[in-house]
């Protein structure tokens, strides 16, 4: 059973969300919350990177920091999934572990 | 206290708002500090561009909707308002996705005029090496 | 599902204590069990009952306060880290020769034991953190 | 020369403190004057009496306090950002209807004025975080 | 409490030491930790590489120097500590620059032997792959 | 008169010490504190930006965090300086401002 990888850090600032694409399994799943959902919005210098985790596995994004951050649904890179905090939930249950990358 | 001096002041925002505190008390040292009357610029740069986004939305996460207080710099006779415009382009951004902010100018009737201004980062290290103090949030 | 959440910064300063809180409320909604939330480094700093924060924010103190007294949640603070940063109880005050206490209502002191017995016997682990 | 110093971080948590406090010391050693340091952001945590760190480390609070009392440091806690995060003296605490303070001594709390002042009035201001 | 259940542990530690307390605090956990004979392991990646380090020296910087704890993970149980050979790498550093960590292993009448294990980042991934618990750092 | 940038966060893990650099003004200086100290490694993968900012005037290490992460001075990258808590106190003293990249 896969990885759920939790990201909270902008990736323009840190290295959370490239160390955790680099140690990806098979299938596994990535979860961007909190400051981590910058890295949604398509056209930026990080774009390839998500779509890389694409050609992995689901990459999931917290719609209410998405919303809190005005990065508008809209411009999100195409394949990305929204959740809320249960899905965030049900999302942690479905998998046989979470992994966070502070 | 401080009588008669005036410095040139920057406050730097490099961090996105509300995964961490900065961005707000950041702002709230730029509000307090107005009544100082300095010489202020206030700039933002890499994730701090997120700041100054239209359109943020706090409902879903709890946490205070501050955004709007950026709109009252101009009352706060805060006249330098920088945007980076490097910092805008690598993340996807321009000047279409930040808020509208504007002040009224003294010296055209009180004519509302838009208050932020996109430079580029040569610039930018340009007013940087001209300031007394600097402030980083 | 049984959920273990472990929480490693204060209130406000980050926001993963809002995270955390928000997913341990939608667990609960969803009928799961929050078998013990912990708090490590900062995130002890949740625990103090002297925080004030502006009335037109939400009360993080307050929030866990409540989960524990309504739904029970086992809110507890790591002794080591808690003494580094100033949040102790009347038997930890006691002990140490302090002259008073700031934890919260809900909250109790323990050892990293506990977050080890979370991590062991909840069936997720998930951390909240810098 | 005048120096005003920052520290937006708690003690331990990051080196933020320690640092602020070595240049402070090197500072004064070198025939300058440290004006003011103002806490900040998680820096407010500095100045909590209620801290117990282990006995083969630093204590950072004694270290201030000791700054305040033997060379007149001003050590000034920020007002908004203490009431936040649960960092009270005794007039703050009955303001706010709190059952006790927490404030070490050498320490005050004042508005963030306070640090505009030391911006403008020191010969530089040097900050110290995360 | 806990009774008989046994699990594959991971602690992963991704911070240097000294700057934030990550390091200090995560070391104390595995510490604790080991009464509670899981099936422990132990990551050193990213700027956690920085943690194993020989030679630390703190006295100038007034932090306690808490570098030696690591030689008694091998006194705690602990037999599989991990570091990635291209955090190291990109660095600027190889396993000359570690510490000395050994265990005595038990089944070899107690001969001292080398407790790190260099790895490279795909086989970290799958050692993460395996864990049932991951606590980071 | 020119700048001193402080610098505190290691360059693997943030995006601190590639800012600084990039906004330099003629002659600045860059002072390396706390975790940014083990930018000054040579043969990593950051020495190039170090290099960059030398280019452009002195950049600075604080001796004392570099001993804390064994960071061995015959391994510092040629043109950097060491200093003490003093020298940082005169670097500060000496130039017009500081800067720090938090």
């Amino acid at each position: 059973m896969s990885t759920l990888h939790i990201v909270n850090k902008s990736p323009f600032e840190r290295n959370a969300l490239a160390s955790c694409i680099g140690h990806l399994g098979n299938d596994d799943a990535v979860l961007l919350i909190e400051d981590a959902v910058v890295a949604a919005r398509d056209g930026s210098t990080v774009a390839p990177l998500i779509r890389e985790a694409l050609t992995n596995g689901p990459v999931y994004v917290l719609a209410a920091d998405l919303a809190a951050r005005a990065i508008k649904r809209e411009g999100v890179i195409a394949g990305m999934k929204l959740i809320d905090y249960r899905g965030f939930v049900e999302l942690a249950a479905q998998h046989a572990r979470t992994q966070s990358w502070l | 206290m401080a009588e008669g001096i005036k410095k040139k002041l920057l406050y730097v925002n490099r961090k996105a708002p509300y995964g961490t505190i900065y961005a707000l008390e950041g702002l709230e040292v730029v509000l307090v500090g107005a009544a100082f009357e300095q010489d202020v610029s206030v700039a933002f740069l890499d994730d701090g561009v997120f700041q100054l986004l239209d359109g943020q939305d706090t409902a879903d996460i709890g946490v205070k909707n501050f955004s709007r207080a950026y709109k009252a710099l101009g009352d706060f006779e805060v006249r330098k308002v920088y945007v980076e415009r490097e910092s805008l382009a690598e993340r996807g951004l321009d000047s279409a996705d930040l808020m509208q902010i504007t002040y009224e100018d003294e010296n055209d009737d009180g004519a509302e005029k838009p208050l932020v201004r996109l430079i580029d980062r040569r610039e930018l290290a340009h007013i940087m090496s001209e300031q007394d103090v600097i402030l980083s949030f | 599902m049984r959920f273990g959440i472990l929480v490693n910064e204060g209130p406000y300063t980050h926001q993963a204590s809002d995270t955390a809180y928000r997913f341990a409320v939608a667990a609960i909604e969803s009928g799961h069990e929050v078998f013990r939330v912990f708090f490590y480094h900062d995130g002890v700093n949740n625990g103090t009952r002297l925080s004030v924060p502006p009335r037109d924010d939400r009360n993080m103190q307050m929030l866990w306060s409540d989960l524990a007294a309504k739904q029970g949640v086992d809110l507890v603070i790591c002794v080591a880290a808690a003494q580094r940063r100033g949040i102790l109880d009347a038997n930890e005050a006691k002990r140490h020769g302090k002259d008073g206490d700031n934890i919260a209502p809900g909250f109790r002191i323990s050892g990293l034991g506990q977050l080890m017995e979370a991590a062991i016997e909840a069936d997720r682990l998930v951390t909240f953190g810098d």
